[in-house]
């Protein structure tokens, strides 16, 4: 992964939401998001949804990177969006990345509930960190190049 | 909410001390107070349960069974967000999946104290028909209704419950017949929280383990386990060992005499086989020097904890294969993971599967033992050599108490674990694979670590990025980290040209 | 129909020398004439073909290259009834099983060369929409049509006829662009057939070794393959070790260089590594002595070849297991079974899966090996003590030659096969697991085994049976046969009071 | 398995038939077979359809067990009922026994295939020699009471 200068102005908050301490994945996104050249606030685990906004807000933040591994993330992450927006933050780019839900259900099923509840990409189990990067990328030129939303 | 009681830390300094019998009962007064169920815990009638209960679902009684056969037990996880489906799924692993200890996992509100959450999720999972729970919300079932569950079965029951704030969730347990309870102060608070101190989990750890010197004196013998396995991730033998043998010292301390430790596997024949036995021995070793020589300690290997293939094929070698570690190494006992780990909480039948294969992987390796073999034996004396000056400067930064010791070396960085999510560990020690497929560590952080052992180590993970023309970096224990889960295609590419 | 060439018998005494030039090129043409395709084989084409395919196509070179690098290669069985439905599965087997080898496994009427029964089967598979058969007609497809399953892969391919009259099936599948060629005169008459004679048989592979002599001198190098599992029911290593020895002299006589040496696995880790051991050491040590030091002999270790439980969950902990015990022995490769072994011949996807739990099982034990191991060091000099006195006598009874000593020594019961349906050996000898889990020899029969060895053996069985409290009689035999088969529940019964 | 002298009267054939050399399982069988008591002709591996029947005439047998186990049964079986009655054998118990067609296919099904077939009774793979003997046992005896067919 190259580190490229646009990225350094893009700030991303990563935490684990809820309940959960999977940090492992999380971390390693983090330094892995760090190390292309994005601005990371790292969270850590067992991360309430409220801190990330706070943190969001206070670091004039780009993206929330929303982890959840264990399960309950499908009642953790109901209302995310609705935060968000009571916040002032009606646009920020939200992407969550996990295990999303409880069992091994049909991932397209799963990304539509997530989606639905205002989430702008869901990342199913084993996402590699190289994918999430040219993701983002691709999605701050979009937004750079399109219409303001 | 606090992380544990106030009044203990108001009455007693932090100390291994057992809690004195006054003290205890205003902290199980206090405690059961906390939620509704608390008040349906009633001692007299537990212990009244647990004495009918016989010997084969007594959880002390079938470990000292299978060490002395030389058995390996099989015990999956499995926690659903409601009675009848945790009841169905326990009939399952027992009947169909033949587990010789049937568990019952908590969810997570469960273990965060977070009852109301738990409440609605049991709501939720109702409304939706399926479990929003990742486990069994066992302190709002209550000890009554969740002793449901031990009626159903016909083994053991033991409480999984992955939480520094054991306290109510254990009396319920005990009180509703379950023979064992997995988890311990300095695992799981460096494994499983952030904010929490080190102190706060070890006194809610002596509570649970005086509750069962407390069931101990009434005749009731129950079993605690250490779940060694830490973050899961790519824990080095001897770290893992070092979080097992003070923890133990701890429960002894409070009148613990059934002490399991378990040991996540490495997927390393020699080095599983090795840690298993170097557990064992320093365990045994420590706690006599402390004056212990009455606490049984059996150790039980554990599944790849970390990252899973997505592919199940793969998954079940990992399972056969972590049968034939467990039983090849002598372990008393496998806890099992299924085809579905790397998706999501299995149902029933998969779990019942991931059990099956174990059982037969165990058979199938049951007579083999590595005893006399010379790379077995230099793995073992290595490990003790990691373990012990750790375990030493521990025990001295405490003035001989390990209570005082554990917190202090963690401050110290003395005691660290790769990939904590805890704010009370350095999180600097770095473990990753070496060209010979043992777990070394890369970076020791600030582990008083012996030199000459750690060049041994250094040689070995210097050799694999040679071979594989990478740096010698910190990329060595990320990529150790997705290693097993890569796609086989990748893990094993076919001859070519 | 004749068991083989009466030209052949007319004109040549049975010996281990090759065939003539001129004799070979007149059996040669008797053979293709048998059946319309085997006028379609064309040397020059064949050699011109061979000659254009990639080096990671021709299994000599795969197998070098494997042994070079202490790899552990993959191959399973597969064959179906028609053309179509085996470019579909082959396809499968090397894009998601990826196997390292591609089979081609023949149905039952091609292997007793009842092409016309076959020519039925594969209408009925065409109408019922289902393989009928139990693998590929590949004599009444000809060298042409067969010829599109090479092409459908990107891996060697290995014709598997379990047959002792290979002639014209060695002919279309070598002329067809397969490299290898499984099968051979001792073993396969001695598990395949009834009333063919132990002559008969070897001067049929005789043929099919001359005629990769034949093509070597063209410039191809061909793969041959022994069947060292034999019946696949509790052979011990020692006896595989004999055939896979005399099968191998027999072959180098013809001009054979790449000779891959099979053998089922006892699923003892300690026995299956010794016997990868022993019997690599004994090939090249009876071939040196013989005058041939530039024979290759891979050995390859193949899953369980007994009978299989009938579930899947036990099925799946064999597969893996086999990976284990194949890679961690040392084999150069594995072949591979299915979850649907006990049931019947497995769907493609089924087969693919069996390889990627064998290939992932092989990854986790890569780096393992028990070279200094006491109990194998021990094990590998007691299969070398077993071996050597029976391929003695053999040579012995053969006055040098091999071939007439092969056949004198099965009529006199020096050599002899557990469980074989063949009227030609004496089938006296009978095998059984001994306490410590492995595979010794009840009843030697009139093998001359050395006297100490078989008290060693005795005294595993007695032990055996003294702690199932049963009689050291014939029954041990039999209950070894149902062993793996046995379910779990019975297996390995729970703890219980 | 106590030895029954009634069983002493009933003379059985086994064998395996076509092309099929999987010998293991019947030579059990018909060891089993023979140590409850019944008179066993053995015909082992590779046993055509008309050894059986020719088997059956000259010692004038009770039953024919036919094993098949590599998958082809299915197309060796055919007409085997057919054989019988042109021997003037149209009552002869027939058993067959073993994995008797090609894969995993579901057991109900088979069984049906092969009654249809003639056999009066079909085995699924993986059966105990015990559960055999019994139920020939019941058969003989249902035989000896009951009407003559
Ligand atoms: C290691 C592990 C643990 C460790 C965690 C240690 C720690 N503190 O971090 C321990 C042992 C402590 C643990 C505990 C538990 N675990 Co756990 N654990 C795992 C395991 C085996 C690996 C996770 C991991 O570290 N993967 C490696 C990293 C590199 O990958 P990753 O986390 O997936 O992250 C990558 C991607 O997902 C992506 N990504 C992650 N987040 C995000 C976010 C965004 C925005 C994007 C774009 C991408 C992204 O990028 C990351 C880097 O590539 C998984 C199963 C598996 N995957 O094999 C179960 C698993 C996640 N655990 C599970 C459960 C249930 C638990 C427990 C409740 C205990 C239990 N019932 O067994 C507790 C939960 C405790 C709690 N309160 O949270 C379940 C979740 C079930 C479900 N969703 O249905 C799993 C799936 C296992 C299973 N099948 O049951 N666990
Ligand atoms: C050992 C074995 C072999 C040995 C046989 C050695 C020998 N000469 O006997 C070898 C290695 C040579 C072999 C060869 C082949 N085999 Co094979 N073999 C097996 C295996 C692993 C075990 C069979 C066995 O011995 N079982 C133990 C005995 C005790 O059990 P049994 O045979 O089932 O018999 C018992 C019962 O079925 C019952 N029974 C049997 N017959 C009868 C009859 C009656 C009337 C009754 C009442 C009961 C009864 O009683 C017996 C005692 O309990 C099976 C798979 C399995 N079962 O695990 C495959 C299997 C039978 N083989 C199979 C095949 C296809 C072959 C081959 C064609 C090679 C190939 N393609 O892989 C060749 C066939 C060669 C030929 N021409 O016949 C297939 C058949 C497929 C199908 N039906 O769909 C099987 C099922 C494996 C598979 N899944 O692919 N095989």
């Amino acid at each position: 992964m190259t580190v490229s200068p646009a990225r350094a102005k893009h700030t991303l908050i990563t935490g684990v939401i809820g309940s959960d301490t999977h940090i492992v994945g999380n971390r390693i996104l983090s330094m892995a998001l760090e190390d292309a050249g994005y601005q990371v606030v790292a969270l850590g685990a067992l991360t309430p949804a409220e801190d990330f906004i706070k943190a969001a807000i206070e670091t004039a933040a780009d993206a929330i990177m929303v982890s959840s591994l264990y399960g309950q993330g499908e009642l953790d992450c109901r209302g995310f969006r609705d935060l968000c927006v009571e916040a002032g933050l009606p646009d920020i780019l939200l992407y969550v990345g996990g295990n999303l839900v409880v069992g091994k259900q049909d991932w397209e099923d799963v990304e539509r509930r997530f989606l639905e509840m205002g989430f702008d990409r869901a990342f199913p189990p084993g996402t590699r960190t190289g994918d999430v990067i040219e993701r983002l990328d691709r999605e701050f030129a979009a937004r750079a190049d399109g219409p303001a939303r | 909410m606090s992380d544990t009681s106030p009044l203990d830390k108001e009455l007693r300094p932090l100390s291994a001390e057992p809690i004195p019998d006054e003290l205890f009962a205003r902290l199980r007064a206090e405690n059961l107070a906390r939620w509704p169920t608390g008040a349906e815990v009633d001692l007299d009638e537990a212990v009244d349960y647990h004495l009918s209960l016989p010997n084969h679902k007594r959880l002390p009684w079938v470990l000292r069974r299978a060490e002395a056969e030389g058995r390996c037990l099989t015990q999956p996880r499995g926690g659903c967000g409601t009675l009848e489906l945790q009841i169905e799924l326990m009939k399952a692993l027992d009947a169909d999946g033949l587990a010789d200890v049937v568990p019952t996992t908590t969810d997570s509100y469960t273990r965060n104290e977070r009852w109301e959450q738990a409440l609605a999720g049991i709501a939720e999972s109702d409304k939706a028909g399926r479990s929003m729970l990742n486990g069994f919300p066992m302190v709002n079932y209550g000890p009554r209704r969740t002793r449901k569950l031990i009626d159903a079965i016909d083994k053991p029951g033991i409480v999984l419950s992955g939480t520094s704030m054991p306290r109510l969730t254990g009396e319920v347990g005990y009180a509703a017949g379950y023979t064992g309870y997995l988890g311990s102060g300095l695992a799981y608070v460096t494994s499983y929280t952030k904010e929490m101190s080190i102190e706060d989990a070890i006194r809610n750890y002596q509570y649970l383990d005086r509750l069962v010197a407390l069931y101990r004196d009434r005749g009731v013998e129950l079993h605690r386990r250490q779940p060694g396995f830490l973050t899961g991730t790519n824990i080095p033998p001897s770290i893992a060992i070092v979080t097992c043998v003070i923890d133990a010292l701890l429960a002894a301390a409070q009148g613990v005499k059934s002490y399991g430790l378990e040991m996540g596997q490495t997927l390393h024949l020699i080095q599983d086989a090795a840690a298993i036995r170097a557990c064992k021995e320093l365990a045994q070793d420590y706690l006599r020097r402390a004056g212990y020589d009455d606490v049984s300690t059996p150790v039980i290997s554990l599944h790849w904890m970390g990252a899973w293939p997505h592919d199940e094929a793969q998954c079940a070698a990992l399972i056969a294969y972590g049968g034939t570690l467990a039983a090849i190494g002598g372990a008393t006992g496998v806890t099992t993971k299924t085809i579905h780990e790397p998706f999501g909480i299995p149902t029933p039948q998969i779990n019942a599967e991931g059990l099956r294969m174990t059982r037969m992987a165990i058979y199938l390796a049951r007579q083999i033992r590595l005893d006399d073999h010379p790379e077995f034996t230099a793995e073992v004396d290595l490990i003790k050599r990691e373990a012990r000056p750790i375990l030493d400067k521990t025990l001295e930064l405490g003035d001989g108490d390990i209570a005082v010791g554990t917190v202090r070396a963690c401050e110290a960085g003395v005691v660290d674990i790769p990939w904590s999510p805890s704010r009370h560990v350095r999180g600097r020690v770095m473990p990753a694979r070496d060209a010979d497929g043992y777990l070394r560590i890369f970076d020791p952080g600030d582990m008083p670590f012996d030199k000459e052992v750690l060049e041994l180590h250094a040689e070995g993970l210097r050799r694999r990025a040679e071979r594989e023309g990478v740096p010698c970096d910190r990329d060595l224990a990320v990529s150790s980290v997705y290693e097993i889960s890569e796609p086989l295609a990748r893990l094993s590419p076919s001859i070519a040209e």
